[in-house]
């Protein structure tokens, strides 16, 4: 069920460096404008039968071949062309950079016209237009609709039109879940206020939980598009061509007919629309340039440093009070705090992560994903600083302690005083170490609803497709978390080596 | 003021003391001599609490000091350990001053932290000892930056800023040309007229002959002879006393 | 691609913490023997929808209904059994999980027959049998079938029946990809010599890359059988007994002709088996007690031991020499080390991972995974080492290199002798720390084909269902490797603080 | 042997050198005395270049150390500091003995590493002089299991086992009881015998009268007077000289 971000971010990963990859494993690597496919014979069309029925899926009676509406739109399409089409199988992730990389003529798959993807690709005119569904709890009644969630707390999937309608509200607390069950959880529970997604997905899993109810009518049309390079201009007016013809003769209509896929949101694509319509008047400031994503990225950034500095906070105080535990501490309380480091030491961070945020509600104990982070990843960390503590104080000259002793400072004094103050030197290099992974282990709470940085950047990314762009500045923003750190501990550590 | 009785006191497999005792009354001035190694160092160490002993019994102004478990004290002995140190100041062979701090924090630190004085007032009366041997132009140096002898005189000033009754000086002047040590002898020498008791650790005869009320000998960690200055240089009564001390004096 | 493992990771978690959470999302929750089902008159079966045709999957004309041979088989079992069938969805990977709570009734979905999921479950005879398929090079000669491939190296995905197959066969380096496509990429460029699967995947992946060929028949057939809770022994002899007639009337017959699924191999259905044969053979010596994983577990962590302990002997070495060109190197070099130490710490360990073992074959470098594994983790972790060594030095006192100086000892000769081994006894917790969490990081080392001991884990309790007993094993393997380093650390520790 | 000439070293804002100069002979013995504070350690380190100077030149047995870079040292400059220290032999006011390595492992090492010589026979060595000075029952402990003058005498031992041409001895008895200062004072003794030249900082009078061809007197960073030792003692030509003496000599 949380497939999906591990899914994207691996997958975003992978296109940087193994773009080449893929290509042996499909079936085709011709660029080619409207004459290469006549001449070939065949247009190749990208999509993912993963996807599932009704776009395209393995026939059930003849698992080699696939079926689907969208299979039936590419035949009429090739056949008006006078060529026959031939299907390119990708993830859905990876259709549109297989398309510019030109591993198929075009892109049929469910796909959104969105202003990001325009950057990159050309649209047809739409082909099917779809809509969302806003799921709230069985008892709400302040919230109707979707103009009644300003304020509220609203779930939805990473990458989606709804999370593009939400966003494009704007005072609207928008929750990114990686996977389908999540969000209708956590809103029966109470954690969120609403969840807007596409409406199979709410009449699968929100309609049959007696806990919640649906709010409104569905909204949000948003139009699927063929997507086709840039360059090939020609392709693309051929295809509107098609579309428009197919419109008219009523053959799409009957394709729709066929699956079962007809509705009156479908007379829409009779109007002359450029393509540009839908959803789209909602991410109007959404344009071109890369530095409209700034503030998203940096709010992610924000929140990844949020959540590290305060977590960080969280592990050097309790750290330091489990090294004075374990040096100084009576009896069985040193012992504790030996077992203290040792058992968070030895579990991984997910583990514990896990039983914060999904095992505690059992007992009762729901917190915040905020919550969770900040508890989960300073405890975690306060083991490792604790360690890093006990060698700065080991390393310093047993000397300071006994001349404070003598002075008559009691230990406790002595070692504030005196002791930490010289440890905290030694110990500084690797707190930054300790601090700058922190940056980067703060990734993991992404499974527990908390959008930060790598979060952002795969939402981002896989809306706007601009992988590179993007994780170049991402790159950059993490670096950029790390590297004043680097900086601020260095001058720290020349400051205090002068006071030495 | 200071009861020593029966202290046994082992170094992994070096048996230093065997059973010493000594008795040392409020305000005297008793110096420590004898070789290199002999335990002297170790028998201050011992009476203020940070050297764990075997078996044996240390007394200060009342405050009762048994073989101390070092490994697992229990808060009376933590206790009293605090209360003696409280009234004994001691200046360490290896100075051990706070390289964190400058000279003048390394003096007020415990003065404004422990007894509660003001740090203003504790400012000046650090300054006013720092003038006294010649260091007020490095109050604000850090010790790193300091030459052995005044890194001594800083360590020494430290310890009297506390005003303690007891002094332990382990080898006050070793780093101090023989004038410095003329202006650290009077300072001590007054607090001594204050009624301080003071036990020093030297190597200079001279010094422990014209500042002390008895001197005490050691030597392989036993105190061989005890008794007034003059009687010890000019007649002492052990062998060992007289051959250390003819090798010493006739220079 | 990768979702797989991450999938697993994450779904294995999750079940020790909430499982109660799914069951919001679950149709039914009711314990019920067969009386309660012709009660409560329908039969809850469990399947997930997801996993697509033919078995289960959504009717294009109607996407809220869905059909597949299983569809057909639970509403002939249920007629039979005069109820109503009533689907439950759940993920693949919980369905027993789901039947076991008492979600459903019965789970019936591919799910093979093996002796390890009858540990937990009954199984009904089988009611259908499949086989695999193996792939080789075009150009390869030697391997004709699966009896050749013996030290040969063959890649297949975790949790299948091919893996049960080639790990029972004894001398064949098994490797476990988490997709379906990268074994045979793999495959393509000569990093393993064949690739086991499931028919449909070779058919899809293998079959069509100009650079594989089929090798032999297909092979290692397997069952499926209907999962059945352990206590409702009375509903497993009334499906067994349903299924014969199904099978005797030839209703079964004629529901796989419908779905195209008829073939030769189907005869052995009407054999005298009682759903132990096929492959079971090969997996004989896989029995109950937990005590039989444990060689497969310690493979595991033996792998892990091994990929940590080789990286942290880079990391050690190549920190060290970063520490010295940092400290002593003269003008260029010094920058390069802080530069080199900056970056490598500022970057995520998967982006590294990735460039190194997907990146680098770009330019004609392939590593092995284990190279790959190796130099990643242990340059990572150099720059980490790096940091630390560099807070020991500077806490040796700068009159230690004095004296050595002036004894006429090189700085270099100093640095070695004198400031290292006081260095080392001060950054020795700091240096257990990040031994200890490359042990875990060590984990993400699956995503380049390597198995080590969470991958064993995932593997194993994907294919025995005993997530929490193994998980407890593998938890505490976990421990005894970092506490063993922890207490050696803390031995050295007093010995070099006793020479102090 | 050694010159020195126009030296200049400030430490931050402390100008201490402002240009002195000074000559020494193969085989000589210089004392030098003054008040703590007045530059005498420096001078000592800025000879084997463990200090930097800002400007003068330092010459010795013909290899020239000019006011060295210690930020960015060209090759040929470490190369002549590594040639001098390697002739001359340094005993710290501190010791810094080395604290992972036992006493004979702190003799033994720069012999064995640095000369090539065999283990066996540096042990030998080592082990000989350990013997005058007392101290072969503690050559398999570790410097903190030591006392303060035992240290001292393993950082002179170490220092020794070199055989430099030329020894800085940084207030090599401080920590010494009389007793010990005269054994201390026969082993370098011997080495002058053999040619050693020597460079003594001490606080003691009579041992800088004893052992030394010459004496030279520092105050606040300057060299104030340098002569015979018993024309220095008896007859001080300044001012400043006189007053140190009269102080220190009249006890
Ligand atoms: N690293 C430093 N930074 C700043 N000032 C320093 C430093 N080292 C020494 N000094 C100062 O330089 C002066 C000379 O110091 P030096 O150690 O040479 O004196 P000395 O003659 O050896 O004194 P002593 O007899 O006390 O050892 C002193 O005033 C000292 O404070
Ligand atoms: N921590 C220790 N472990 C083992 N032996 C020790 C330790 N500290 C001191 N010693 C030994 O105990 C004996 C007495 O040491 P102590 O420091 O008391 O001598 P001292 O009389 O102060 O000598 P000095 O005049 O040289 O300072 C010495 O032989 C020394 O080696
Ligand atoms: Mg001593
Ligand atoms: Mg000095």
């Amino acid at each position: 069920m949380f497939k999906k971000i591990f899914n994207k971010v691996i997958f975003i990963l992978s296109l940087f460096f193994i773009v080449n990859l893929s290509s042996n494993a499909s079936f085709c690597a011709e660029i080619s404008p409207l004459d290469k496919i006549k001449e070939r014979g065949s247009i190749m069309w990208g999509a993912d039968a993963e996807g599932g029925a009704p776009y395209i899926f393995p026939d059930p009676k003849d698992p080699e071949k696939f079926i689907g509406f969208e299979v039936d739109l590419a035949e009429a399409i090739a056949r008006e062309l006078g060529v026959k089409a031939k299907h390119v199988q990708n993830a859905w992730d990876s259709l549109i950079p297989a398309l510019e990389r030109g591993d198929c003529d075009i892109a049929m798959n469910g796909i959104e016209i969105t202003p990001q993807r325009k950057e990159h690709i050309l649209f047809s005119r739409p082909y099917y237009v779809y809509v969302e569904q806003l799921v709230v709890r069985k008892e709400e009644t302040a919230i109707k609709g979707i103009d009644d969630l300003k304020g509220k707390k609203v779930g939805t999937l990473s990458g989606t039109v709804a999370q593009n309608i939400l966003e494009g509200m704007g005072g609207v607390d928008v929750k990114i879940y990686p996977g389908q069950v999540e969000p209708y959880e956590d809103l029966a529970i109470g954690r969120i206020d609403g969840v807007l997604l596409d409406l199979p997905i709410a009449a699968y899993y929100g309609k049959p939980n007696p806990k919640l109810k649906y709010a409104g009518n569905p909204m949000g049309e948003g139009l699927y598009g063929i997507a086709i390079r840039k360059e090939d201009e020609n392709l693309k007016n051929k295809i509107d061509e098609i579309i428009d013809k197919l419109l008219r003769t009523g053959e799409l209509k009957k394709i729709y007919e066929k699956w079962d896929l007809w509705n009156a949101a479908q007379e829409k694509l009779f109007e002359n629309i450029q393509g540009e319509r839908g959803y789209v008047d909602l991410e109007k400031s959404k344009s071109a340039p890369v530095y409209t994503f700034f503030p998203y990225l940096i709010k992610g950034a924000g929140v990844t440093i949020l959540i590290s500095v305060t977590s960080m906070a969280l592990a050097i105080i309790l750290g330091l009070f489990l090294t004075l535990l374990r040096l100084y501490g009576r009896k069985p309380f040193n012992n504790l705090a030996v077992a203290y480091i040792e058992i968070y030491r030895g579990t991984p961070l997910l583990i514990q992560l896990f039983i914060l945020y999904y095992g505690l509600p059992n007992i009762g104990i729901s917190m915040s994903p905020f919550l969770a982070a900040f508890i989960g990843l300073g405890m975690n960390y306060a083991a490792y600083e604790a360690e890093l503590y006990r060698a700065g104080i080991m390393a310093v000259p047993k000397g300071q302690m006994e001349a404070g002793l003598s002075l008559g400072m009691s230990q406790g004094l002595t070692v504030q005083r005196i002791i930490l103050p010289q440890a905290f030197r030694i110990a500084l290099p690797g707190i930054t170490n300790d601090f700058i992974a922190l940056f980067k282990d703060s990734s993991l709470v992404s499974i527990i609803a908390m959008v930060e940085l790598t979060k952002t950047y795969n939402i981002l990314a896989a809306s706007t497709l601009r992988f590179f762009e993007l994780g170049l500045i991402t790159a950059v923003l993490y670096f950029g978390m790390s590297y004043p750190l680097s900086l601020l501990a260095r001058r720290l550590e020349n400051k205090l080596k002068r006071k030495k | 003021m200071i009861t020593v009785k029966d202290l046994h006191k082992s170094y992994n497999d070096l048996h230093l003391f065997k059973g010493i005792s000594l008795n040392i009354k409020k305000g005297e001035v008793v110096a420590f001599i004898g070789p290199s190694g002999s335990g002297k160092s170790t028998f201050l160490r011992c009476i203020n609490g940070l050297e764990y002993f075997q078996k044996g019994e240390v007394v200060v102004d009342g405050i009762e000091l048994h073989s101390i478990n070092r490994i697992d004290p229990t808060k009376e002995d933590l206790e009293a350990i605090r209360k003696i140190r409280l009234k004994v100041g001691m200046v360490f062979q290896q100075f051990n001053l706070f390289p964190h701090m400058t000279v003048l924090e390394n003096i007020i630190e415990a003065p404004v932290r422990v007894l509660g004085i003001d740090k203003n007032t504790a400012s000046e009366n650090a300054l006013a000892l720092l003038r006294r041997i010649n260091l007020e132009n490095k109050v604000n140096c850090h010790p790193e930056d300091l030459s052995g002898g005044e890194q001594q005189r800083v360590a020494i000033v430290r310890a009297l800023a506390m005003k303690p009754e007891v002094m332990l000086f382990d080898e006050p002047t070793s780093s101090l040309d023989p004038e410095m040590v003329g202006e650290v002898l009077s300072v001590i020498k007054d607090l001594v007229d204050e009624g301080m008791t003071t036990l020093i650790v030297t190597h200079l005869m001279h010094f422990a002959r014209e500042i002390s009320d008895r001197v005490v000998v050691f030597d392989k960690g036993d105190i061989i002879e005890t008794g007034l200055p003059d009687e010890i240089f000019t007649n002492p009564k052990i062998g060992r006393t007289k051959l250390f001390l003819s090798r010493v004096l006739n220079k």
